[in-house]
C-alpha cells in the first residue's frame, strides 16, 4: 500500500511543478501592461515606466520564477500589484466562498445523484427508471448559468427565501454566509447529479451481471437484497473516478456560477485579475485552484485503493 | 449501419434530431433567411410572424437565421475540440496501454494535468493571449477532452492487449504501432465515437459556458451560448430571445446523448461478448 | 416421493427453446449427474430450479420441490434457495465478491439461514471444505482457483441444504485440484447425506461421482437411467458418439530422425521481482531449464497451473525475454529483441481459447495472412497461395476466407488457427492447451488433424496440457513441471506407470479412471 | 410584445405581493457593475475608485457640484493674484483625517508635492504640471504658484486625482483609505462589497446615511433580480437594455442623466486612408446616429456633432455638419479614391455600449463599402494596442473624463491628429480665465475639430440610475465621476 501512496504522491508533485512551470511561462507571454492598466488613458510613459520598475517586472524571467515558487513553497505568493495585499491573504478569502461552496455542490449531488441511479437501476426497464433517467439527460442539458437564473427568479426575486446572491463572511454571520450557498450550490449540483445517476445506473446494472450477485441469491438474498448488499459497494469503484473527474469540472462550473450569484470566488478572483495583468495574483490563484483539483484526484485515486483491497497489496499503476 | 439503427430506438431518434440540427447548422453556410450581420434596429424584439418565423433580436437581426449559424458556430466548436481530444488523446492512450512502465507513468501525469486546469481557466489565459473567440474555446475544450479520451483509449486497450491475437500480431513480427493501429483502434473505435457523442453534448455546453463570460464565440459571428447571454439581461423583458436558443442547446445536448446512449446500447454487446470470450460447457 | 421432480419444463428466450420439454426425477440422498455439451440447456435446467434464471426466460412446466412447486414469489422463493438448495458455480475467480473478506461472505450465508451466526460455524465449516481458519481473513483475490471453490462449496453448506447443485465445478481447474474438489464433494455428499445434481460436459468426471446419469441435447434429454446402464450399454446414438469421443486415439509412435535437434534450451529461467528496492520479493517463475526437441517429436510439458509451463512457453517462442539462459532454433537464437523474421517465421504458436486468438473486426483471410508479414520475399499471389493451401490443409473450405471469427464454431477456429500457425511453414509448433477449451466431441477431430499435419509437413510439436489421458496418446516424451522446474521426463506410459517425483506422482494418482 | 409585458408586470406584482422588507432608514446599498483595483484615487485612473471614495471619504481643496459648478470645500476661501499665476488658500479650521490626525497646510503641501514628484504614480499628472510652488504660509494658508494661468485649474483642484492625503496614511489609502469626508471606511471584502460609515467628527454638514455599502455586481441580470428582491437599494448606473422592467414599477424610480462621456468612433488619422480628408468626411455621412443610439443604449443619449459634453454651457450643435447620407458617402469614397470602398478592422473594448454600436457601426458601414473586422479585447490588451502602440484602424470608447477637448491639441495623443491651429486655440484657452472669451475659443475647436471629422462623433454616454422610489437625493448628471452619498436620505 505505502508503494502505491508514495508513486501517487511523486506523480502529484511532478504534476504539480509542471504545472507551475506551464502557468508561469503562459502569463510571462500575456500581451497587455499591467502598469499602463493601474495608471489608465492619460498617463505619461514616464510614470508607467517607474511603476514597472516598482512591481519588478524588468527582472529576467528565470530568476523571477525560482524565487516565484521558492517563495510559494514557503507560503508567500507574493504582493498583488493592482490591490496592494499579499496574495495568500487574497486567495484565502476567496478559497473561503469556492471550497465550501463546491463542496456544498458535491454534497447535493451526491445526495440526489447517487440514491437516482441506484433506484433507475434497481427498477431498470420500468417507468421509474425511464422517468428518473429522462430527469438526468435533461439535468444534463441545461446550462448552469440559466439554471441559475431561474432559481434566482423563484426562490430570491419572488419568494424572497433566499438572497439573491452576494456573501457575508462566515465570520461576519455564518448563517446568511450559508444561505448565500444554497441557490448557487444547487445551480452547479444539478448537472453534476444527473451525470452522477446516469454513471451509477451504468454501474449498477453492469455489476448485476457479475457471478457474485447469482452467489448471493443462490445463499437466499432476493435481487433486491443482493444488488444493495453486495452490488452497490462494486458499483461505487466506477463512481469514485468520476467524482474525482466532477470535482475538476466543480471548479470550473463556480466560475460561470460566481458571475450569476455575484460571489467573491476564486474563479472570478483570477478572472478580473486577468483582465487587470495583475499577473502575481493570477498566478498564485490559479495554482491554488490547480494545486486543490489535483489533490482531489489524488485523494480519489488513494480512495480507490482503500475500497478495493486488489489495490492494496500489489503497486498499483 | 440499417439493423443497428431498427433494432435501437433511441439511437435512431438520437441520432435523427442531432443530425437533422447539424444538418440546419451547415446549410447556413450557403443561406440563411436573412444575413446575420444586417442590423436593422428599427425591426428589433419583434415576436415571430411571417417575415420573421423566430421574431428578432436586440439588434433587429432574424432569430431564425442566428438558430442556424450559432447551431453550426456550436457544433464546429464541439467537433473540433473533440477531434482534438481524439486526435492527440488516443494515441496517448494507447501508447500508455501498449507500453505501459514510465510512458503509462507520463501519460497519466499529462493526463492529470490537463484535468488539473479546468477548461475555463485555460479558455480565460489563451483569450487573453490571442483574444476571445471560436478558435479560442475549441482549443480551451479540446485540451479538456485530451484526457477523457486518453482514459477511455487506456481503458478499452487494456483489455485487449491481454487477448492472444494480439500476441500472435506480435508473433507474426508486428511492432507495437502497428498492433495499436491494426488490432487496437478498430476494436475501441465503437467506444470512442460513443464516448465522442457525450464530449461532443459537454463541449456544446462548455462553449455556452464559455461565451456567458466572454470568452466564446465574438460578434458578430454568433453561437447558441453567445446568443444565450446577450438575451439573459433581457429575461423579464423578452423571455423569448433567451428561451429559444436555451430550448435550441437543451433539445441538441438531450439528442446528442441520447444518440450516444443507442450506439452504446447498439454496438456493445458484439463489443462485449468478443472481448470476454468464454470457455466452452 | 422424490426430492426433485420436473415435468415436462420447457424455458424460451424470446421465440428460441433453449429447454424443450425435460423431464427428470431426482430422490433424497442420490447422486444424479446431467451431461451435455455448451449450449445443449443443462445449466439452465438447474438454474430453472433454483429460481435463478436471468430476466427475459420464459418458464412453463411444473418443478416441485419435495412435493411442492417453486414459490412464486421472489422472497419466499429465496428463503427456499438459502435454506433447503446450495449452489457451486463454474468460474471461481468471479463468484466471490471482491471486496468482501471470504470469512464475512460464509458467515453471511449462516447468517441467513441458521439466525446465529458464531464464529465457530465458520471454522467448522472451513475446516469441513479443507481450508485453514486463517484462510477466512483473506480476500478472494489473496486465494487460489482451487481454495475459492471450496470457500464456494463451505457457503452451499452453510444453510445445511437437502440438495446440492454443483453447475461445472471444476472445469476450470487444473487437474490435481479438479480430482481434490471431486473427492471434497463426494466426502461431503456422503457425511451428510446430501442429495447431489452435478452438471458437467465431463463424461470422467459425472461417471466418478453420480449414481444416475442424464445427457442432454439440443435442450432434451435423449437419454436417462444408472450410470452403469447408460455407460455401458448406451441406447442412444448420440450419448454412444459422446462416449467414443472421450477415449482419444492413440497415435502411432512417430518415426525420428536422430540426431536434428530442432530447438536447444540451455539454463533458461525467468525471475519475477516484486515491491521497492531494498525489500524486493523475487519469484522464480522458470527454473535453470535444459532440454531439446528433435525433428517430428511430439514432445508434451505437464504440470498443475502456475507451474511456468506458459512462461516457459512465451519464452519458446521468442515473446517473452528470459532473466538468463538461451534458446536455439535451428542454431539460430530466439528472443523477442534480435531475432531475425525467417527464424521467427520457422515458429508459430497456437492458443488455448479460440475465441480470444482472432481480431474481431478481420476478415479471417487478414488474419490468417499476418504471419506472412515475416517472409517479405513472397510476392502477394504467393501469399494468397499460401493461405488457400493452409486453410485446405485444416480441412476448410476456401469460402470460409471472406467470413469474420464470430461466425465460426470453437472447433472451427481452432482449425483456423492452426492454418494460420502452419502458413509459414513452420518446423516447431507451440500448442498451448490446443483443445481444452473445446467440446469433448470436437477434441478427436482436432488432435486427428494435428497428427495427420505432423505426419505431411515433418513438424516438431511442443504441447502444453495439464490433460494426461491426452498426453499418454499423442507424446512421444512427456516432460513434468513444478515451481518452475522441469522434475522428471520420459515416455508418458513409464512415467505415469513408475512415476519416481512426488508431483508426476499426484499427477498419476489425479487421473480419473476411464468410463467402460 | 404582450407576453413579455405581462411577465414584467407579473414579477413586479409578486414583489409588491411579497412587501418590501423594511429598509433600515439610515442605511443604503448600492449596487455598482466594477469592483475598484484598490481605494486611492491619487494613485490609479479607475473610474469604480471614485465612485466609492470621492467626495464620501476624501475631500479636495475644492469640490465640483450636481451642475459641474466648483465650489469650496477644505478651502474655506481662496484669493487669486490679478495675473493668476498665485492663488492662497484659507483652510477650514478644527478638520480631522479619520484616523484622528489633524488636517492642515502641511497635509496639502505634502499631497500635491506627491503629485508632482518624479515618480509620482498621479494618473491626471499633465494636469497639474503649471504648479510651480506649493508654499506653508500657515497652519490654515497655503499659498501655490501657476507657471502659466489655467482656467481650469479650480476645476481640477476639485476632481478625485487631487482629494488632499495625509502623509500618515498616504501608503496604505489603496487599502485602507484615510480622508477627511463626511463617510469613514469600515471594511472592503473583496470581489463583493465595501462598507462606509457616518464619520461622527466630520467638520462639514453631517450627512442623513449613516452606513453605505457598495455591492460589486457585474451581470445585468443578476443586478435585475437583486434590486427586485431588495437585496440592493439602488444603483447609478443601470444597463439600458434592461431598464423597461423599472421604468413602469412603482417601487423604483428611473433618473436619466447625463455624463462628460462622449462617445466616439475613434479614428487613426496617421494612418492610411484614414489621413484622407474625404474618407473621413464619407465615413461621418455613413454614420446613421440614431440607429446607433436606439440599438446600442436603447435611445438612451444625445447625439453629438463635435467632441463635447452638450449639458455644458460652452456646447456647440454640431450634429447636421455631416448628416446621415450613405449616397453623399459614396460619393466622397469615390472622389477620394476608393470607388468600391475598403476593409478596416474595428477593435472594441469590454463594454455593452462599444461591442453594440460596433456591429452595428459595421452594419452601416456595410452599405457604403466599408467593410469593418470587429475585433474584441480586454482592457489591458485594448489600452496596450490603441494608447501605447497605436496599433489600430478604428475604435469605438467614451471618454469620460471632464472638459478633455485639450486631447486634439495633443499631436502623439492615440487618435494621431496633429493640426497648429487647434494648439495654438488650446494654448489660448488653457491661459485665458474669462468665461465669455474661453466659450468663443471653445466654440473654435469644437468647429474646426467637427469639419475636420477627425472622428465620428456618435453620443453623450447617459446615465441612467435605477433607486428605490423612497430615496432622494441622488445626482440626476455625472459632470465627474462618482456617487456622491451626501445628500441621500430615505423620503419619510
Amino acid at each position: 500500500m505505502t508503494l502505491y501512496i508514495a508513486r501517487r504522491f511523486l506523480g502529484f508533485l511532478a504534476t504539480l511543478l509542471i504545472a507551475a512551470a506551464i502557468i508561469f511561462v503562459l502569463l510571462d507571454l500575456l500581451p497587455g501592461d499591467p502598469a499602463r492598466f493601474i495608471l489608465g488613458i492619460n498617463a505619461s510613459d514616464a510614470s508607467v515606466a517607474a511603476l514597472r520598475t516598482q512591481m519588478g517586472l524588468d527582472a529576467p524571467a528565470l530568476s523571477r520564477f525560482l524565487s516565484w515558487v521558492w517563495g510559494v513553497a514557503r507560503g508567500d505568493f507574493g504582493l498583488s500589484s493592482t490591490q496592494r495585499a499579499p496574495v495568500s491573504e487574497l486567495i484565502w478569502e476567496r478559497m473561503a466562498v469556492t471550497l465550501p461552496l463546491t463542496l456544498f455542490a458535491m454534497v447535493v449531488s451526491m445526495l440526489v445523484g447517487l440514491p437516482m441511479g441506484i433506484i433507475a437501476a434497481m427498477r431498470r426497464g420500468k417507468a421509474a427508471d425511464t422517468t428518473l433517467m429522462v430527469m438526468a439527460q435533461t439535468g444534463v442539458a441545461v446550462p448552469n448559468f440559466w439554471f441559475g437564473m431561474l432559481l434566482t427568479l423563484i426562490f430570491a426575486v419572488g419568494l424572497r427565501w433566499l438572497p439573491t446572491g452576494g456573501f457575508t463572511p462566515w465570520d461576519e454571520d455564518a448563517g446568511a454566509a450559508l444561505r448565500a450557498m444554497v441557490l448557487p450550490g444547487m445551480a452547479l449540483a444539478l448537472p453534476q447529479a444527473a451525470i452522477l445517476a446516469r454513471v451509477m445506473r451504468t454501474a449498477l446494472v453492469d455489476v448485476a451481471e457479475q457471478d457474485f450477485i447469482r452467489t448471493a441469491r443462490a445463499k437466499g438474498l432476493t435481487r433486491d437484497q443482493a444488488l444493495w448488499r453486495h452490488g452497490v459497494r462494486n458499483a461505487l469503484l466506477p463512481v469514485l473516478t468520476i467524482l474525482g473527474l466532477q470535482f475538476a469540472f466543480l471548479i470550473a462550473g463556480t466560475i460561470i456560477v460566481e458571475n450569476v450569484f455575484y460571489l467573491p470566488g476564486l474563479g472570478r478572483l483570477i478572472f478580473t485579475a486577468i483582465s487587470e495583468r495583475d499577473l502575481v495574483l493570477v498566478r498564485g490563484a490559479t495554482l491554488v485552484l490547480v494545486v486543490v483539483v489535483s489533490a482531489t484526484m489524488l485523494l480519489v485515486d488513494l480512495g480507490y485503493a482503500l475500497v478495493d483491497p486488489r489495490l492494496r497489496r500489489e503497486s498499483g499503476r | 449501419m440499417i439493423p443497428l439503427l431498427r433494432g435501437h430506438p433511441r439511437l435512431l431518434v438520437g441520432a435523427g434530431i442531432s443530425l437533422l440540427l447539424a444538418l440546419a447548422g451547415l446549410v447556413s453556410l450557403v443561406w440563411t433567411p436573412y444575413p446575420i450581420e444586417q442590423v436593422v434596429v428599427a425591426e428589433r424584439f419583434l415576436g415571430s410572424g411571417p417575415q420573421h418565423w423566430l421574431g428578432t433580436d436586440h439588434l433587429g437581426r432574424d432569430m431564425l437565421s442566428l438558430i442556424m449559424s450559432g447551431t453550426l458556430t456550436s457544433f464546429l466548436v464541439a467537433g473540433l475540440a473533440a477531434g482534438i481530444g481524439i486526435g492527440i488523446g488516443v494515441p496517448m492512450g494507447l501508447a500508455a496501454a501498449l507500453w505501459g512502465g514510465w510512458v503509462e507513468w507520463l501519460v497519466l501525469r499529462v493526463s492529470d494535468l490537463t484535468f488539473a486546469f479546468p477548461a475555463v481557466i485555460v479558455a480565460i489565459l489563451i483569450a487573453t493571449l490571442v483574444g476571445p473567440g471560436e478558435s479560442n474555446a475549441i482549443f480551451a475544450i479540446g485540451i479538456f477532452n485530451i484526457p477523457v479520451f486518453a482514459r477511455v483509449a487506456r481503458g478499452g486497450a487494456l483489455t485487449l492487449v491481454g487477448q492472444d491475437y494480439v500476441a500472435a500480431a506480435r508473433l507474426a513480427g508486428r511492432n507495437r504501432i502497428a498492433i495499436a493501429w491494426l488490432h487496437l483502434l478498430p476494436n475501441i473505435g465503437s467506444l470512442i465515437i460513443v464516448q465522442g457523442t457525450i464530449q461532443l453534448s459537454l463541449g456544446i455546453l462548455a462553449e455556452a459556458g464559455l461565451s456567458y463570460i466572454g470568452l466564446g464565440t465574438q460578434p458578430p459571428a454568433t453561437s447558441l451560448g453567445l446568443m444565450l447571454r446577450d438575451a439573459q439581461s433581457l429575461f423579464l423583458i423578452h423571455p423569448w430571445l433567451s428561451i429559444v436558443p436555451g430550448l435550441a442547446i437543451v433539445v441538441i445536448v438531450i439528442a446528442l446523448n441520447m444518440a450516444g446512449d443507442g450506439l452504446r446500447d447498439a454496438l456493445d454487446p458484439r463489443l462485449r461478448r468478443q472481448e470476454l470470450g468464454h470457455v466452452a460447457g | 416421493m422424490s426430492l426433485v421432480d420436473i415435468k415436462d419444463l420447457r424455458i424460451s428466450f424470446g421465440q428460441v427453446p433453449a429447454v424443450d420439454g425435460v423431464s427428470l426425477a431426482i430422490d433424497h440422498g442420490d447422486r444424479f449427474g446431467l451431461i451435455g455439451e455448451s449450449g445443449s440447456g443443462k445449466s439452465l435446467t438447474a438454474l430453472a430450479l433454483a429460481g435463478l434464471l436471468p430476466e427475459g426466460a420464459r418458464v412453463d412446466g411444473q418443478i416441485l420441490f419435495d412435493g411442492q412447486p417453486l414459490p412464486a414469489n421472489e422472497a419466499a422463493l429465496a428463503r427456499l434457495r438459502g435454506r433447503r438448495i446450495g449452489m457451486v458455480f463454474q468460474e471461481p475467480m468471479t463468484a466471490l465478491n471482491p471486496l468482501m473478506r471470504v470469512g464475512d461472505q460464509i458467515e453471511e450465508s449462516v447468517a441467513l439461514t441458521r439466525g446465529d451466526a458464531s464464529a465457530g460455524a465458520i471454522v467448522q465449516l472451513l475446516q469441513e471444505v479443507g481450508l485453514d481458519p486463517s484462510h477466512g481473513r483473506r480476500y478472494p483475490h489473496q486465494l487460489s482457483g482451487g481454495q475459492r471453490q471450496r470457500v464456494m462449496i463451505a457457503i452451499a453448506l452453510a444453510g445445511e441444504p437437502d440438495l446440492m447443485i454443483a453447475d461445472e465445478p471444476t472445469s476450470a481447474l487444473d487437474v490435481i485440484t479438479q480430482r481434490t474438489v471431486i473427492d471434497l464433494i463426494d466426502t461431503v455428499c456422503a457425511r451428510r447425506g446430501m442429495t447431489l445434481l452435478f452438471i458437467s460436459h465431463d463424461i470422467k468426471v459425472v461417471a466418478a461421482l453420480c449414481d444416475h446419469i442424464a445427457v442432454m441435447q439440443q435442450g432434451t434429454i435423449v437419454e436417462k437411467g444408472t450410470t452403469e446402464a447408460v455407460l455401458n450399454s448406451p441406447r442412444d446414438g448420440y450419448t454412444r458418439a459422446l462416449l467414443a469421443a472421450s477415449k482419444i486415439p492413440r497415435r502411432r509412435a512417430a518415426v525420428i530422425t536422430a540426431g536434428a535437434s530442432v530447438l536447444d534450451v540451455e539454463n533458461l529461467s525467468r525471475v519475477y521481482r516484486h515491491g521497492m528496492w531494498g525489500r524486493s520479493v523475487k519469484l522464480r517463475a522458470v527454473d535453470d531449464v535444459s532440454f531439446s526437441l528433435s525433428k517430428g517429436e511430439c514432445v508434451a510439458l505437464v504440470g498443475p497451473s502456475g507451474c511456468g509451463k506458459t512462461t516457459l512457453a512465451r519464452m519458446l517462442v521468442g515473446l517473452d525475454a528470459p532473466s538468463s539462459g538461451t534458446v536455439t532454433l535451428d542454431g539460430e537464437p530466439v528472443s523477442p529483441a534480435k531475432m531475425r523474421p525467417i527464424t521467427r517465421a520457422k515458429m508459430s504458436l497456437v492458443f488455448q481459447d479460440p475465441f480470444s486468438s482472432f481480431d474481431p473486426r478481420m476478415t479471417v483471410e487478414r488474419s490468417v495472412a499476418e504471419p506472412l508479414h515475416l517472409l517479405r520475399a513472397l510476392s502477394a499471389t504467393e501469399k494468397a497461395a499460401r493461405v488457400r493451401e493452409a486453410v485446405e490443409a485444416v480441412g476448410l473450405d476456401v469460402a470460409v476466407l471472406e467470413r469474420y471469427p464470430h461466425e465460426f464454431s470453437g472447433g472451427q477456429r481452432q482449425r483456423l488457427a492452426i492454418a494460420r500457425a502452419l502458413v509459414t511453414r513452420p518446423s516447431l509448433v507451440v500448442l498451448d492447451e490446443p483443445v481444452s477449451a473445446l467440446d469433448v466431441s470436437i477434441r478427436g477431430e482436432v488432435l486427428a488433424l494435428l497428427a495427420g499435419l505432423q505426419e505431411e509437413y515433418h513438424l516438431t510439436y511442443l504441447l502444453i496440457s495439464h490433460d494426461l489421458d491426452l498426453v499418454a496418446a499423442v507424446a512421444d516424451r512427456a516432460m513434468v513441471m513444478e515451481a518452475g522446474r522441469i522434475v522428471e521426463s520420459g515416455r508418458p506410459d513409464d512415467l505415469f506407470a513408475r512415476p519416481r517425483h512426488p508431483m508426476t506422482r499426484a499427477l498419476a494418482d489425479a487421473r480419473l479412471p476411464n468410463p467402460a | 410584445m404582450t407576453f413579455s409585458k405581462s411577465l414584467a408586470m407579473g414579477v413586479a406584482a409578486l414583489v409588491l405581493s411579497a412587501g418590501t422588507a423594511l429598509a433600515q432608514s439610515t442605511e443604503i446599498r448600492i449596487g455598482v457593475a466594477l469592483e475598484p483595483p484598490a481605494l486611492d484615487p491619487t494613485a490609479g485612473a479607475a473610474e469604480a475608485i471614485d465612485i466609492v471614495v470621492y467626495q464620501n471619504v476624501f475631500e479636495g481643496l475644492t469640490r465640483i457640484d450636481q451642475t459641474g459648478a466648483v465650489q469650496p470645500d477644505l478651502a474655506e476661501s481662496w484669493a487669486v493674484s490679478d495675473d493668476g499665476l498665485t492663488y492662497t488658500f484659507k483652510l477650514h479650521d478644527g478638520v480631522t483625517f479619520h484616523d484622528g490626525s489633524t488636517f492642515d497646510a502641511d497635509d496639502v503641501k505634502f499631497t500635491f508635492d506627491r503629485i508632482l514628484a518624479d515618480d509620482s504614480v498621479n494618473a491626471q499628472k499633465a494636469l497639474y504640471a503649471p504648479i510651480s510652488t506649493v508654499s506653508v504660509i500657515d497652519p490654515l494658508t497655503v499659498e501655490m504658484t501657476l507657471s502659466r494661468p489655467d482656467g481650469l485649474f479650480l476645476f481640477n483642484l476639485g476632481r478625485g486625482d487631487a482629494v488632499i492625503v495625509a502623509p500618515e496614511s498616504a501608503e496604505t489609502n489603496a487599502t485602507q483609505p484615510i480622508g477627511t469626508g463626511p463617510f469613514a471606511f469600515v471594511q472592503w471584502n473583496r470581489g463583493s462589497r465595501v462598507m462606509l460609515e457616518r464619520y461622527e467628527p466630520y467638520w462639514g454638514e453631517k450627512p442623513a446615511l449613516t452606513k453605505a455599502t457598495y455591492v460589486f455586481i457585474s451581470d445585468t441580470a443578476t443586478m435585475t433580480n437583486a434590486l427586485l428582491a431588495g437585496d440592493i437599494d439602488g444603483t447609478n448606473n443601470f444597463a439600458a437594455e434592461a431598464l423597461p422592467v423599472f421604468e413602469n414599477n412603482p417601487q423604483f424610480k428611473v433618473l436619466v442623466g447625463s455624463t462628460e462621456g462622449e462617445t466616439i468612433l475613434a479614428t487613426n488619422n496617421k494612418k492610411s486612408p484614414f489621413d484622407n480628408l474625404k474618407v473621413r468626411q464619407a465615413m461621418a455621412h455613413a454614420l446613421n446616429r440614431q440607429e446607433i443610439i436606439d440599438g446600442a443604449t436603447y435611445g438612451y443619449g444625445v447625439p453629438i456633432g463635435t467632441h463635447f459634453a452638450p449639458h455644458h454651457p460652452y456646447y456647440l450643435d454640431l450634429t447636421d455638419t455631416y448628416p446621415f447620407d450613405p449616397e453623399a458617402a459614396k460619393a466622397l469614397l469615390a472622389e477620394a479614391g476608393y470607388p468600391d470602398g475598403f476593409s478596416a478592422t474595428l477593435k472594441l473594448p469590454p463594454v455593452a455600449y462599444a461591442r453594440l454600436s460596433g456591429q452595428i457601426i459595421a452594419s452601416e458601414f456595410a452599405k457604403v463599402g466599408i467593410k469593418l473586422e470587429l475585433i474584441n479585447m480586454e482592457w489591458a490588451q485594448w489600452l496596450e494596442d490603441v494608447l501605447t502602440n497605436k496599433d489600430f484602424d478604428l475604435t469605438i470608447v467614451s471618454h469620460v473624463e471632464p472638459f478633455d477637448i485639450g486631447i486634439y491639441a495633443d499631436p502623439n495623443y492615440y487618435f494621431g491628429y496633429d493640426n497648429p491651429e487647434v494648439q495654438a486655440l488650446n494654448e489660448q484657452l488653457n491661459a485665458t480665465i474669462d468665461d465669455a472669451e474661453r466659450k468663443t475659443l471653445a466654440q473654435k475647436i469644437e468647429t474646426i475639430i467637427a469639419k475636420d471629422a477627425v472622428n465620428g462623433y456618435l453620443f453623450e454616454l447617459a446615465q441612467t440610475g435605477v433607486w428605490n422610489a423612497k430615496l432622494e437625493g441622488m445626482w440626476q448628471n455625472a459632470p465627474i465621476e462618482g456617487v456622491v452619498l451626501r445628500d441621500i436620505h430615505w423620503a419619510e
